[in-house]
Formats: structure tokens, sequence, C-alpha cells
């Protein structure tokens, strides 16, 4: 057990150093830099911008450097902790991605217990009961989840809630807990407003883990150690839950990994769409203006994540099927 | 989004070796023996594909959408692009059945209208004119069009004979174009960019994954790493930076290719994994280790034995993954990165539709939404009794 | 619920015409098609048959885990049950309990228990060994987790596994395949029911650990008095453990006879077939029989008349492909259905 | 108006009256203007906000009468005298784009009218130019304070040119806003309140004086920002390194609140002391926060300390959607520049749930969307076609205006060539109504004369090789209706038998493609068109020759006029002729007579060439004023509001003096 997570840490390494990479690259690719795209940003508020005088700029920043060049400083800044200034904001990224991480982090749990409260149950239900009404009924419910694009359930919902129940607009938290401290209230406004992005978030992996855990049962019920327990005597709701469920639990186990940071990731356009204080529409804003050291933080972070992610999820099916561990 | 798409693709191939590796209930597998004993896979998998009979209504629905897409402009009564300053926002047009005297006529009609701009909001008013009657017709003489490219015509399904007199099944847009000729042009972009994509997927997937699953060992490794770090990548981001990237000077045509490029170099690492699977339970079949024995190249070996035994199994993951790639395209489309305008897709519609104005006052401006939830419903099923049919291990 | 009062001396179980059919997409499947026979106290009866001819099914039944919802029983399978302080007690109809009710589980496990083909699949992978047969202990008996789990351990010692304390808390994969085996019979054995089903108990193993396997069986027994239900498809088996056997062909039990009478004296057909192929011992262990020329006939599509008029070397034009022979007694305790010794209770079958 | 009434009046007789004050003067020395007696008497009480009368009795502040200068700008309120306290709340898109609050609550040397014709002192108490423009003298009012407490002189103006946009090390190429006749301009201080500019030629169109991409704030606070210059602090490059930046440059432009150049950055920097009515307070990636100035130099009538409202937040929105959500909803207490003009029925279907006004302005941009053929296209028949001025008429008749009005602007836009508003007292109507009259048969009978008669079989006009003509429109899908825009343009154009595609593209993209001169056609919009920025930063604008921005659609000809010839192409003849016109125009003195002259000479010459063709102009824009906010616009002034970049939006309504209502 040791040295096999030994070793996939020292696997990880390579990994993360290849993201980086091809993250900066991924930065790098669209023409221009900041500067080219910060013209037209100034420009449109009425500034008089000299072309001259940007070229000058694009030297004080590094970035009239070679990509490679530039990657290696970034990188062995950012090794030792120091990620650097966002051009946009003109802070430094460490204290921009911090302000968010908190909700960011609040919003993907959330969501992901949604997903996991609805979905593990329904697709246990749908697979016990295969081909019931009830299975139909849930799997048409999750193709439908699957199927609408979920910036548009996001507006939809977020102009219904807005309408229908008064709710104040995008973001997590009304006026005037924006900037409060925290308390009992702000708490409740806050969960008042996670049920929309919590929702939207949710609807889609809903479907795909229904659909997951249903398959991955039915691919379990048949199997001779369920007959052996039911052989037993054991209640069949208890051996269900007992047997089929725990084995077919583990490949959802292996996703835990992976669904984090990719919750970020996915969450980017809803976010945008809601106006929600997560790194998401950080992190697209600063793609879209090449922002590329708050673009590359971010985008590195995540990859760390997931690469960290998949390797706990690793350590955790390890650890929950003996079958892996004792390999 | 891909998130989604990966997901569903890794259990699903965690999953699969197990059910291949010992059949557990003998009576089934040996009930199927006789009567399919001469069945190819292809018959067996059409047997039990079509008692399924909500996947074949879904594999109708699938194919009527296909045969949209083939004849878009005949089926839509209007050139999606033919704006009309008097009908922006307007609200679907009613179909009538009884005149305003009460009459009923079993031929459908609608009325004209005419709009005035309110002073207060600046929208557009509509009022029927009553006084004259459009009976929607079959086969209508219409705007013109060259159909696929070879020879003009301009018959329509359906539509109404007056031109003056606009039919708006599912309202107009900003622009006062027909919703509904605009959703039908949709679809042939947006079905074929899916099968397309998928296709290109198919190929990296099958023959990555096929490669990594047969050789096993080092290679499978290797395969393994870079599939890890594919999915390690966030994807809008590196959606973003590629599609960013396109050059501008491209063509609607070259950019629609590109991007479906896109979608499948993330996409296809799920199914390398399926195929992974597959090949890796199927490596130590008999009859491949047979092959194996007697000398057939390796080439040989995979190409004949082992793509079609898991054929059936990777047409079901083709058509799971279709709808996938219809809805990362629309996401695409709202980041602004997808295709623009003028191509048409359900996407490209969708982002014009995301506006408050549409959500609050038009929101037939969204049915390109529904028709997106249509297709990934119809695909979804159909991929699902496919994959069941598929699986000879399951009932 | 059909309560018997029968005589003290009848059988632990007797099955009446036993049939279990599924209806599948693909049709209607009569896997158990009128079996009757029955076990008697202490009594190792044997199963034998090919490969889908309904003996898994047989047991299956009894115990109510053929299939779920979609299986259609008919007949009779009489189960004596056993009082609280171990005597014989009230007669049951197992096929009349409610599945999956309150009553089966108490029989399940407790009184009638069942070992299987695969010890590996059979036991969960994700669990202990000692987990699993811990939960059988307490599902029937109101017993602490320490007192379940020294009664395991010593079930396990009797099973002859050597260091039981320690594999107690092993995984299934970390035992090779006899010691799982063994681990399955503690499991089966250790609230001590009255009728153990043994479903192909030794296939799967190698020859050395066949026999001890069997002997371990014979062993716990005659401990325990129970009555054993030996399915398998190797005559071998059959001849070394059982006292009575039944040989079943497409869900119909074609001859019943003791092991001496059946071995010396077979007289259905495929009996004979069966037995002129029997493998020497010593065999390669897993290797399949193919004792007789052609396929078991799809269930779906049986053969008019006797099932096996089909393969028959003996068949009969007009007469084999038109009814069904029913059992004619041969002598007391050998029954055999063929028309060649007699039409015996036959019955047209109009409805195939 | 909202102001002092010690204003200057635009027309020449109150500007002269004006100079003649400052011709009493010595050079040299600095004498106060005598200015225009007030219509009411100067407050000499003053009083301040509850919130500060605490912070002052707690001994943390001077009294409000050491913190304003003696002399303190008199503001009279727009409707009436407000009350203290309460909080604004805004939205805004990015850290780096103006917001609504935060744009509006600028202080410069200078104050306008909406309509920037005339101007009003502020920080400065006058100007004064000497007889032929080569210098002007600036007079700062004295006693204003720095948010700090600190003094403001003349050395902040000093530091902000010479240790900031004269400095090759922070700076290596100077805007060429801070040029006249291809020279900086030189500095004299006079002393603490007066600096003298000097100009290489004569330079009436002075951009400090007049107002043009915001308010002149050539200013930055010398005592704070020095520490960050190796010139006042030679460890400013270490301590620049150690505090995670790239160089000392980009650590001084970060504190200076910019992201280069002179460019304002929002508020990123709160520690910067300021001169506006409201200190950021705090700025996070969710929101600024802002708190009022103790020491912001201006009183109401009754001697009120400005600005009435306490706080102000912008939250940042991530979409526009969003913001027109949250101002229907309520939740802003103005909104306007990002308020989309399509959601006009929604916005007015909610004022009364949302309990807020909505009010019509109106673009100062002469046109919307416009529209430019590159004239140096690398294609030579291409280049050939777009530089014959038949074609661009041609294309401007085949322009459909009056539908792209109806489909984009609601039918409120106004239908006009991409020139000068109807404000400027030069103005021509002919100059607006050149070729906008949709007349297809005109513009194909055009087309036929220019060669281009051929036809396939599709429709579409052969190029003289025989290809069928075919371009693309590009333009940046920002920033108003461009998408919209373009394609019926397009659609429009392609009923002339010409394959016109439109593409929105990727800003940065765009630019590298005008910067290469490779584009065939861009669109953008026309803006900067009133009488004051046309006149001062016309030359180099999109009416330019050459174009500016998308519009650019003869960089290589600017090369060429920059370089002195050296390097681009040489221009056309009418290309000179304006470049001509320009420099003429702006070596008159605003509001002469040879002035007026100048000016049309500059219009007939861009209405001529039609490099830059209009679509449709002074686009309407919804602005929201929540009901509780007090003094906003004028009760009852229907006069037609110009908004914009050139005015600076809200700036001209003076948001010291709105107040929350109770």
């Amino acid at each position: 057990m040791g040295r096999y997570i030994i070793q996939r840490i020292v696997l990880t390494i390579p990994t993360i150093f290849a993201i980086s990479i091809v993250s900066f690259v991924i930065i790098q690719l669209p023409p221009g830099d900041f500067l080219t795209a910060y013209i037209t940003t100034l420009e449109s508020g009425g500034q008089v911008v000299d072309q001259a005088q940007i070229d000058a700029l694009r030297n004080q920043y590094g970035l009239g450097e070679p990509v490679h060049i530039q990657y290696l400083k970034w990188i062995s800044r950012t090794l030792v902790g120091d990620f650097g200034y966002s051009f946009q904001w003109q802070r430094p990224v460490s204290e921009l991605i911090g302000e968010r991480m908190l909700m960011t982090i609040i919003l993907s749990v959330a969501s992901l217990l949604l997903v996991w409260a609805i979905s593990l149950p329904i697709g246990i239900y749908s697979a016990v009961k295969q081909y019931s009404p009830g299975d139909y009924f849930f799997t048409f419910i999750s193709f439908i989840g699957l199927g609408i694009p979920n910036f548009l359930l996001a507006l939809v919902l977020m102009w219904w809630a807005y309408s229908y129940l008064g709710m104040s607009v995008g973001g997590l938290f009304s006026q005037q807990y924006a900037d409060a401290p925290w308390s009992l209230a702000r708490v409740l406004d806050l969960l008042a407003h996670l049920w929309i992005p919590a929702i939207v978030l949710a609807v889609g992996g809903i479907a795909g883990l229904i659909r997951i855990m249903r398959a991955n049962l039915l691919d379990e019920l048949p199997r001779l150690y369920v007959t052996t327990a039911r052989a037993k005597g054991m209640k069949e709701g208890r051996l269900v839950l007992k047997y089929p469920v725990r084995v077919a639990l583990n490949p959802f186990v292996s996703t835990i990994g992976w669904t984090l940071p990719g919750l970020v990731s996915g969450s980017i356009i809803v976010s945008v769409v809601l106006n929600l204080p997560t790194t998401g529409p950080m992190l697209l804003t600063a793609l879209q203006s090449q922002d590329m050291y708050l673009a590359g933080a971010i985008l590195l972070l995540l990859s760390v994540l997931t690469v960290i992610g998949t390797l706990i999820s690793d350590i955790l099916l390890a650890w929950l099927d003996p079958r892996i561990r004792f390999n | 989004m891909l998130r989604r798409i990966l997901g569903r693709g890794q259990p699903v191939a965690a999953g699969v070796p197990a059910a291949t590796a010992e059949p557990t209930q003998p009576l089934e597998t040996e009930t199927e023996k006789h009567d399919y004993a001469v069945a190819s896979e292809w018959e067996l998998m059409w047997y039990k594909f079509k008692r399924h009979r909500l996947a074949l209504i879904c594999g109708v629905v699938v194919l009527l959408l296909y045969v949209v897409a083939a004849f878009v402009e005949f089926i839509a009564p209007y050139n999606p692009e033919a704006q009309n300053p008097a009908a922006a926002y307007q609200a679907p047009t009613r179909v009538h059945f009884v005149d305003a005297e009460g009459n009923f006529h079993l031929q459908p009609f609608v009325y004209g209208t005419t709009s005035q701009r309110n002073p207060d909001t600046f929208e557009l008013e509509f009022v029927e004119d009553t006084s004259v009657i459009h009976p929607l017709q079959l086969f209508v003489r219409g705007d013109s069009y060259r159909m696929w490219g070879l020879f003009d015509a301009n018959l329509h399904l359906f539509g109404v004979e007056d031109p003056n007199v606009r039919l708006y099944l599912l309202g107009a847009d900003r622009q006062g174009r027909d919703m509904f000729s605009r959703i039908v042009h949709g679809t042939r972009i947006s079905m074929s960019i899916g099968l397309v994509g998928v296709v290109m997927s198919f190929v990296i997937g099958i023959v990555v994954g096929g490669i990594s699953g047969y050789f096993g060992g080092t290679v499978d490794l290797v395969v393994q790493r870079i599939i890890e770090f594919i999915r390690s990548m966030p994807t809008i981001p590196l959606w973003l930076g590629l599609a960013a990237a396109l050059p501008a000077d491209w063509s609607i045509l070259q950019i629609y290719f590109a991007i479906t490029v896109i979608l499948s170099l993330i996409g296809w690492t799920g199914l390398a994994q399926v195929v992974r699977g597959r090949a890796l339970a199927l490596r130590e079949e008999d009859f491949i280790m047979a092959a194996r024995l007697s000398g057939t190249s390796r080439t040989r070996i995979i190409v004949r034995h082992m793509v079609p035994s898991f054929m059936s199994h990777i047409i079901a993951a083709l058509t799971l993954a279709v709808p996938e790639m219809i809805i990362a395209e629309t996401a695409l489309s709202f980041l602004g990165l997808g295709l623009r305008y003028p191509a048409i897709s359900w996407g490209v519609l969708l982002q014009e539709a995301q506006n408050l104005r549409s959500i609050a006052l038009a929101p037939w401006l969204l049915a390109p939404g529904a028709m997106v939830v249509i297709a990934v419903l119809a695909l979804n099923f159909f991929g699902d009794g496919l994959r069941d049919a598929a699986d000879p291990y399951k009932r | 619920m059909q309560n018997q009062t029968v005589p003290s001396d009848s059988p632990l179980l007797e099955l009446r015409d036993l049939r279990t059919g599924f209806a599948l997409r693909e049709g209607y499947v009569k896997a158990v098609d009128g079996a009757s026979f029955s076990v008697a106290r202490g009594e190792t009866i044997g199963v034998v048959g090919e490969s889908g001819c309904g003996k898994s099914i047989t047991a299956r039944t009894i115990l109510r885990i053929a299939g779920t919802n979609d299986s259609e029983l008919g007949g009779e399978a009489l189960f004596r049950r056993r009082t609280r302080d171990g005597r014989p007690g009230e007669v049951v109809d197992l096929l009349k309990l409610a599945p999956n009710g309150r009553e089966i589980r108490s029989i399940r496990g407790a009184e009638i228990a069942m070992i299987f083909q695969e010890p590996m699949t059979a036991f969960s992978p994700v669990h202990t060994i000692g987990n699993q047969i811990i939960e059988a202990i307490q599902l029937h008996h109101p017993v602490s987790k320490d007192e379940a789990r020294a009664t395991a351990i010593d079930m396990l010692r009797r099973v002859e596994m050597s260091n039981a304390e320690r594999r107690i808390d092993a995984y299934p994969h970390q035992l090779s395949g006899g010691m799982r085996q063994r681990a399955m019979i503690a499991m089966a054995l250790v609230c001590r029911p009255q009728l153990l089903l043994a479903d192909e108990p030794t296939t799967a193993l190698d020859v050395t650990t066949q026999a001890q396997i069997l002997a371990l069986i014979r062993q716990l027994k005659a401990e325990l008095g129970m009555s054993v239900m030996m399915i398998t498809h190797d005559l071998g088996v059959v001849a070394e453990t059982a006292q009575n056997v039944a040989v079943m062909y497409l869900g119909k039990v074609v001859e019943y006879a003791d092991v001496r009478a059946l071995f010396h004296d077979p007289k259905h057909p495929y009996t004979q077939a069966l037995l002129a192929s029997i493998p020497k011992l010593g065999r390669e262990a897993g290797a399949r029989l193919h004792p007789v020329k052609g396929m078991v006939p799809s269930p779906f599509n049986r053969p008019r008349g006797c099932p096996f008029n089909t393969r028959c070397p003996k068949a009969m034009p007009g007469v084999c492909d038109v009814d069904m022979p029913g059992p004619t007694t041969i002598k007391p305790g050998h029954t055999v259905s063929c028309f060649l010794y007699g039409a015996g209770d036959t019955r047209t079958e109009a409805a195939q | 108006m909202t102001q002092d009434e010690t204003f200057l009046r635009r027309s020449g007789m109150t500007r002269r009256q004006f100079n003649l004050m400052f011709s009493g003067a010595v050079a040299g020395s600095v004498v106060l203007p005598t200015l225009v007696k007030p219509a009411y008497a100067q407050p000499t009480q003053f009083n301040e906000a509850p919130m500060l009368a605490e912070r002052v009795a707690a001994g943390e502040l001077p009294p409000v009468a050491e913190r304003l200068p003696p002399n303190p700008v008199v503001v009279t309120p727009t409707n009436e005298i407000g009350t203290y306290g309460g909080r604004m709340f805004g939205a805004g898109r990015a850290p780096e784009t103006a917001n609504d609050l935060q744009i509006g609550q600028v202080a410069g040397l200078f104050r306008y009218s909406n309509d920037l014709n005339e101007i009003y002192p502020e920080l400065a108490e006058g100007y004064q130019f000497n007889d032929d423009f080569t210098e002007c003298t600036i007079t700062l009012r004295p006693g204003i304070k720095w948010s700090d407490g600190e003094p403001f002189t003349v050395d902040d103006i000093v530091f902000y040119f010479e240790d900031w946009q004269y400095d090759s090390d922070l700076l290596p190429v100077p805007s060429a806003t801070l040029m006249a006749g291809g020279e900086l301009f030189s500095l004299e201080k006079l002393d603490d309140h007066t600096i003298k500019f000097g100009f290489a030629v004569p330079h009436p169109a002075f951009s400090i004086i007049h107002f043009s991409g915001g308010p002149s704030e050539p200013f930055r606070p010398a005592h704070y920002l020095r520490q960050f210059h190796p010139k006042y602090n030679p460890d400013a490059a270490a301590e620049a390194t150690a505090a995670g930046f790239n160089s000392w440059q980009t650590r001084f432009t970060n504190r200076a609140n910019s992201a280069g150049g002179s460019f304002h950055n929002g508020a990123s920097n709160i520690d910067m002391p300021v001169l506006s009515p409201w200190i950021p307070t705090s700025v996070d990636s969710q929101r600024q926060q802002y708190e009022r100035n103790p020491y912001f130099f201006k009183v109401d009538t009754e001697g009120n300390q400005l600005p009435y409202v306490d706080y102000m937040t912008v939250e940042y929105a991530s979409n526009a959607e969003v913001m027109n959500l949250k101002a229907v909803s309520g939740e802003l207490s103005v909104a306007g520049m990002d308020i989309q003009l399509s959601n006009f029925p929604i916005i007015r279907r909610g004022e009364e749930t949302g309990n807020y006004k909505t009010k019509l302005v109106y673009s100062e941009r002469g046109s919307d969307v416009c529209l430019a053929f590159n004239q140096i296209h690398p294609d030579p028949v291409l280049s050939k076609l777009f530089t014959d001025v038949r074609f661009r008429q041609a294309m401007s008749l085949g322009i459909n205006r009056t539908e792209i009005n109806e489909l984009v602007f609601l039918g409120q836009g106004t239908i006009r060539q991409a020139t000068v508003n109807e404000s400027a007292s030069f103005f021509e109507p002919r100059w607006a109504e050149h070729y906008v009259a949709y007349d297809p048969d005109a513009a194909n009978a055009l087309l036929d004369e220019i060669g281009l008669s051929e036809r396939n079989a599709d429709g579409v006009r052969l190029r003289e090789d025989g290809v069928p003509l075919t371009f693309q429109l590009e333009f940046l899908p920002h920033e108003g209706p461009k998408t919209e825009v373009c394609e019926l343009v397009v659609k429009h154009w392609q009923a002339l038998g010409i394959q016109v595609q439109a593409a929105a593209r990727e800003r940065s993209y765009l630019i590298e493609r005008l910067d290469a001169q490779q584009q065939d056609a861009t669109a953008w919009h026309a803006d900067r068109l009133l009488e004051r920025p046309a006149y001062a930063y016309g030359l180099i604008g999109k009416m330019g020759p050459g174009g500016d921005s998308i519009v650019r659609y003869g960089k290589l000809w600017q090369d060429w006029f920059n370089s002195g010839g050296e390097r681009g192409t040489e221009p056309p003849q009418e290309a000179k002729d304006l470049r001509a016109a320009y420099v003429a125009w702006q070596e008159t003195e605003f509001g002469s007579d040879a002035y007026m002259a100048a000016a049309k000479q500059v219009y007939d010459l861009t209405t001529e060439t039609l490099w830059v063709i209009g679509t449709v102009g002074q686009s309407p824009q919804p602005v929201i004023v929540r009901n509780d906010m007090g003094n906003v616009f004028r009760d009852g002034d229907e006069t037609r509001f110009w908004w914009g970049a050139a005015n600076w939006f809200w700036h001209t309504l003076s948001p010291e003096q709105w107040y929350i209502k109770a």
C-alpha cells in the first residue's frame, strides 16, 4: 500500500509539469497578448491609446520575450509560491484566487452532495426495479436533465426566481449580506441563493450518475455473491445495500478526484450566467483578456487539484476495494 | 461539461470487462445459443433492439431528425435569413380552424398580421387581420434555394400561398426571421456536428484504445498516462484556447470541422477507455489466442477479430456520445467560441436567445433548447437500447 | 401458508412435480418441468445431468432464489422445519411462502444452506470472509459480534482451515480456491442447516482439492447429521458421495435410483449415455463432459414427446416424439421415465 | 447647469473676456483671475456630513473649514439641496473597464457642460493662452487637499509629466496626445499654483483644455508615488521585485492605478490619495467600495461639503444580462453604461416593480456602427475597388438604414453618416445626409459603372479578373449591436450581388490584422463626435485620415505621415488634404471664425471621401435611476442628453451632488 501510494505520487509530478506547459501554451495560443486586448477595453472607456506606447509596455511586462523564456520565468516563480500580478486586476494573483476559493469550494461541494444525494438512490432504484415504470420515469427525467444546456437552465431559473420569487439576481448573497461578516443570517442568505446554482450544476451530473449507478448496479446484481447473500436469508433491501451497491460504488469513488475540479471548470458557464463569485468567471475573463498569470495560476491549480484528486481517489479506491489494495 | 462525457464513459468501461468475464446465469446464455446460433452479431443485436420499444421509437425520432437535416431547405417554409422589420419578436402565428365568424374550416388557416410600435415600450404590437383567410397548404412555392448545391428550387413542404403573409410557427426572432425555419436549418449542423465529432473521437479512440488494450504492458501504461493527462486538463479552458486560436479567415465549413476536431480531441479518451477495456478482456479470449497462435499478424487480429467483436458496443457508445457533442457545441456557442453567424446551429440560435428580452418576453426563442433536449433524449434512449442489445451477456 | 401434518419418518424434503418457468422476453422457459423426488434425513442425494438441464434451478427453486419476480412456480416442495429445540417440526410448502418473506428467510441459511460452484464470485470481493460468515450467524441467532466471531472461527477450524483466527479477516481473493470453498462451506454450515444444497461444489477445483472438499462434506454431514443435495455433472462425484441419484434432462427427472442400481443397471438411454462417457478419475480438472451426441435443445423449443427423443439412439418414431413418458417403477426406489419400460403415467404434450 | 455659475461661455465673446482677464497678468507671476461675480453669496459657513462630524469630534480629522480650500467650488444642486448619508449601488463589468459610479466621480482640472461646449473651472481656476497660442498657463485653485490631507500643487502635475509620461524608462514612447507639432509639451512651474505649458507650434487645441477621453487628470499625488520611482527612492527596483512585480515600472504603474501609460484602471490601489468625491476603501475580486472624501473641495450653495452620499458599492457582474436584470430588479441606484437598448421593453415594463424611472439619453456616436474599406488592400483588384469613391457611394446607398433602425434600434436611432453631431456650432446637415438614402437601383447602377456589371450564375458580381466579388466585413461583437447591424448590412450588400460575409472577431486578432493592413472591411462605431473632442482629437480619431481603432482603413498612410514619408504608403491627395485641413483647424482658436471655416473644410472632406460609411447613429440608451435618487437629472428637462465616452457618461451630471431621498 505504501509503495503503491509513493509510486502514484511520483507519477503525478511529470503529469503536473506537462500540464503546466500545456496550460501556458493554451493561454498563449490566441493571437496577441494582454496588451493588445487591453487597448480596446481602454478605448471603450474613451481613452486615447497610442499603439507605440503599448509596444513599449509589452517589454516592461516581459511579454515580448519568447514563450519558453516566459514559461520558465513563470514556473520558477510559481514553484516558490509567487503567482505574480494579474494584468487585468492589477492585484496579486494569489489574493484574487484566495478571495474566490471559499465560494468555489462551497458551491462545488454543495452541488456534488446534491448530485450524490439524488442520483445514488434513484440509480439504485432504477437498477433494482429495472424496466419498471419508475425506472423509465427516472431515466426520462435524467435524460432531460442531460439534454438541457445548463446555461439556458441557469438563465431561465434566474429569471424565474426573480420574477416569481422576488429573489435578488445572480450572486450568492443579497445586497445587504454581500459584504457583511459571517453570521447565521448570512449563512441562511447564502443557502437561499445557493440552490439555483447548485441545481443547475447538479442537473447534468445527476443524469450522468444515475445512468452510471444503474449500469454498475445492473452489472453487480446478477453476481453470485448476491445470490449467496440471499441464500443466507438476508433481507433484500439490506442485502442490496451491503453487497452490490457497495461494489457498484467503487467506480464512483474513483470519480471523486476529478469530479470536484471538473465541477469548478464545468461551472464556468453557469457561474458566468449567474454571476457567482467563483473562480470560474475569473478564469474565463482572464483567458479572454489573456491575463496569463491569473489564467495560468487558476489552470495550474485546477490541474493540480485534478491530479491530486485522482491520486486521492485511487488511494481511496484501494482502501475500499481490497482486490486493488492487495494486488 | 465534458467531464460528464468522460464520467459516463469510465465506469461503463470499468463494468464491461467484468461482465464479459463470467456469465453468471448459465440458463440464459444457453437459451440463446440455439436460436441465435446462426444469427450474426448484427442480426442478434437487431433482434434484441427491436423489443426495446422506447428505444425503437427514439430511433425513429433520430432518423426523422436526420431526414429533416437532409432536406432542410424543403422542409423549412422560409429562407432562415429572410428578415422582416415588421415582425421583430412576433409571437408564434396562431393556426386557426375556426374563423372570426365562428365557421369551422377543415383546412387550418392563419390570418395576416399588421404591426405597430408601442410608443412607450417601443415594442412591436401585432394585430390579426381577420378579413382574409390564408389556408395552410402543402407544397407551396416560396423562397428559392439551391438544394444540396445542385439545383435551384422554390418548393416548400408547407406554407401560405400569399407571400405577404408570413407563417411564424415558432414565432420570429429579433430580426423578424422565422424561428421554425431557423431551427430546421439548425438541425443540419447540430445533428451532424455530433456525428462527425464522434466519428473522429471514434477513430482516435479505437486506434489508441485498441493498441493500448491489445498490446498491454508498457504501451498500455504510456497510453493510460496520456489519457490521464488529457483528462486532467480543464476542458473549458482547453476549448477556449483552441477555439480562440482558430484562424479567423477560415470559412464556416473549416471552423465547423475545426470545432468538431476540438471537441473530439477531448472526447476520444472516454471511447479509448471503453475500447481498451473490451480489448483487454478479449485479448484473453480463446479465439484471439487461437488466432495469435496460428500466426496471424497483429494488425489482422485487431482489424479482423477484435474490432468486429466490440463494434456493436462501440456503436452504442457512439450514439451516447453524439448528444454530448451537441451539448458541447451549444456550450461553445454560448461562450462565443463555437460556430458563429452566419452558421445556423441550435447552439448559435440559443446563444442569440440568451438575453433578458427573449426569456422574459419572447420565450419561443428558446425553442432550439427544446430541440436540443429532444435530440439528446432520443439519441440517449436509442443509444441505451443499442447498448443493451449489443451486450451479449444481458437479457 | 399450508402446513400439513406428516408422519415423523417422512422425508426432510419432498419435491412433488416441481415446476419452475421463466417468462423471458424471448419466450417462456420451463427450466424445471415436473421434478419429483425426496431427500431423507441424513441422506445424500445426487442430482446429475448436463449443463442446462435444470439441476441448479431445482436447488434454487427450493431456496426460492431462482430468478426474481419473473419466475412461475408449480408443484410442491414440502420441507420439514426444525423446532426451536432441534426436533422435527411442521412441514411447509416452500413454494407457497411469500418470496423474500420472513419465513423463507428464516429457513434460508439456517435450515437449508447452499454452496456454489465458484467460491471466488460467491463471496463479496469487498468484504472479509469473516464479515460474511458472522453476518450469516447473526442473521439467525441473536448473538453478539464477538460470540459470532468465535463461532465463525470455530467453524473455520472445523472445515480444516489452518490459521483460522487470522484468515477470518482475509478477503476472498487472498485465499486459494480450495480455501475459499472451505470458507464457503463454513459459511453455509455455520447455522447447522438440515439440508445442504451443494451446487457443483468441486467443479472449479483441482483434483486433489476436489477430493478433500468432498471428504470434508461427507465428514461434516455425518457430524451435523444433515442431508445433502449434491448437484453435479460429474458422475464420479455422485458415486463417491450419494446414496440416491436423480438424473435430470430438460427440467425433468428421467431416472431415479440408488447409486448402486444406477451405476450397474442404468435404464434410461440418457443415463446410459452419460455413464458411457464417464471420465476416468484423475482427468484434467475443469474438463467438460460431452457424453451425448448433439446439444441440449433450446428450452423455448422443446421437442414434442420425450424431451430426449431428438438425441436418443433408441428413440421409437411415432411414440417417443408424440407423448411424454411418465415415471415407471422398475423396482422400489428405482423409477425411470421412458417408453422402453412401459408407458407409465403417460401425458400427451398437446401444449407443445 | 449644475455648476458654479462662474463658467466661461463657449462663445468667442465670453472666451475673449476670459483671456482679457488673463492678459493683465504679468508673465511668470501668478495673478488670480477676477471671476464673474456669482449670482448668490459665496457661503461663509461650511457644514459637513454627520459621519465626518463624528470623526472631527473624535479628533481624527481637522474641522471642515480647514479641509476645504478657502475658495471652494460652489455647486448649484440640480434640483434641490440634498441630505447627507446613504450608499449608492452600482454594477460594473470588470475591474479595468469603467462603470457607472466610478466613471462619474472623477475630479478634473475643468468641468464641462453635457455637450462639452461650455467649460467651467474646477481644480483649476482658469487658463490663459498667449497671443500666438504657443503657451498656455493654467492656474490651480489654492488650498485643495488630497484625500490624505496633503496639498494639491503644481508639483503633482510636473511629477505626472516629467516622472511618468515623459520618463523614457516608464514610457519609451510618449503619447501622441501630449505633443504639438510632433514635440512634447514643455512645462514650467511658475509657482505652487501656476504652471505654463509650451508648444512647438501654435496649439489652441490643447488637449488638457479641450476635454476628450475623460476629464483632464494630468496629475498624480507626487508625495505618495515618489517612493516607487528610482529617481526619488534608490531602492524602488529592489522593493518592486520583492513585492512580486516584474520591474519597478510595473509596480509604479500599478501603484499609480494604471495598467500602463496614462490609462486609468479603476481602483486597484486603494492607498493612493485621490481628489475625487469618494475614496476607494476596498477593492476585491467582487466589488469596489468607496467612502466619501473628507477633503473634497466642493460645497453646495448652502455651504454643505459635498458629496452628499456617504458610500458607494460597485459590484462586478459577470455578464451583461445579470447587470440588466439587477437594474430591472431595482438593485442599482443608477445604471446606464451596460444597459442594452434591446432590453428596453422589459426595462420600461419593470419600472413600477423595480421602483425606478427610465430615461433615454442619446449616444454621442455619430454612427453607432460605421464601416470602412481597407484603402491599401494587398489584393490590387480589391484595392482598386475600395479606393474608388463610387464603390463606397454604392455601398452606402445599398444599406437599408431604416430597416436597421427598426430592427436594431427599435426605430429610435438617427439615420446619418458618421459625422460630427448637430450640437457642433459648425454643423451642416448635408454631412449627415450624404448618400444615406436607401437606393439599391442607384447603387447597382454605380457598381455596373465601375466595371462590376458581369455576374455569375448565382448573381454574384465578378471582379475584373473574373473572380466572384467576395470579401469579409470584420467586426468586434462588443460595445453596442455590432453583430446585429453587420448581419443586416451584409444582407443588403448581398442583394447588390456582392458576396460579403460578416465575421465577428476576437479583438487582439483583429487588431493584428489591422496593424498589418490585411482586412477587407471593418465595422466599429464612430465616437468622440461632440464638437470639442472632434476638434482636439479628430486628426488621430476615426474620422481622421486613415481612421482609428477598428476602422483603421489607412494604417500605412498614418505610418507615412508620422515618419515624414519614410515608412508606410504614400496617401492619396484626399488624405493629405484631410490631414492638412485638420492641422489647419487645430491651429485656429476654438470658436473663432477661422475655426468655423476650417471645421467645415474638414467635414466636407470626410463627407466627400466617404472613407467611413455611417449607418444609424445617436442611438438611444436607456438609463435607469432609482426613485430614491435625487438630483440626478433636472426635473422636467426634455433636452437631448448626450451620452458616451466623449463626455464621460454620468460625469457631467455631477454625481457628488446626487443624494439619497429619505
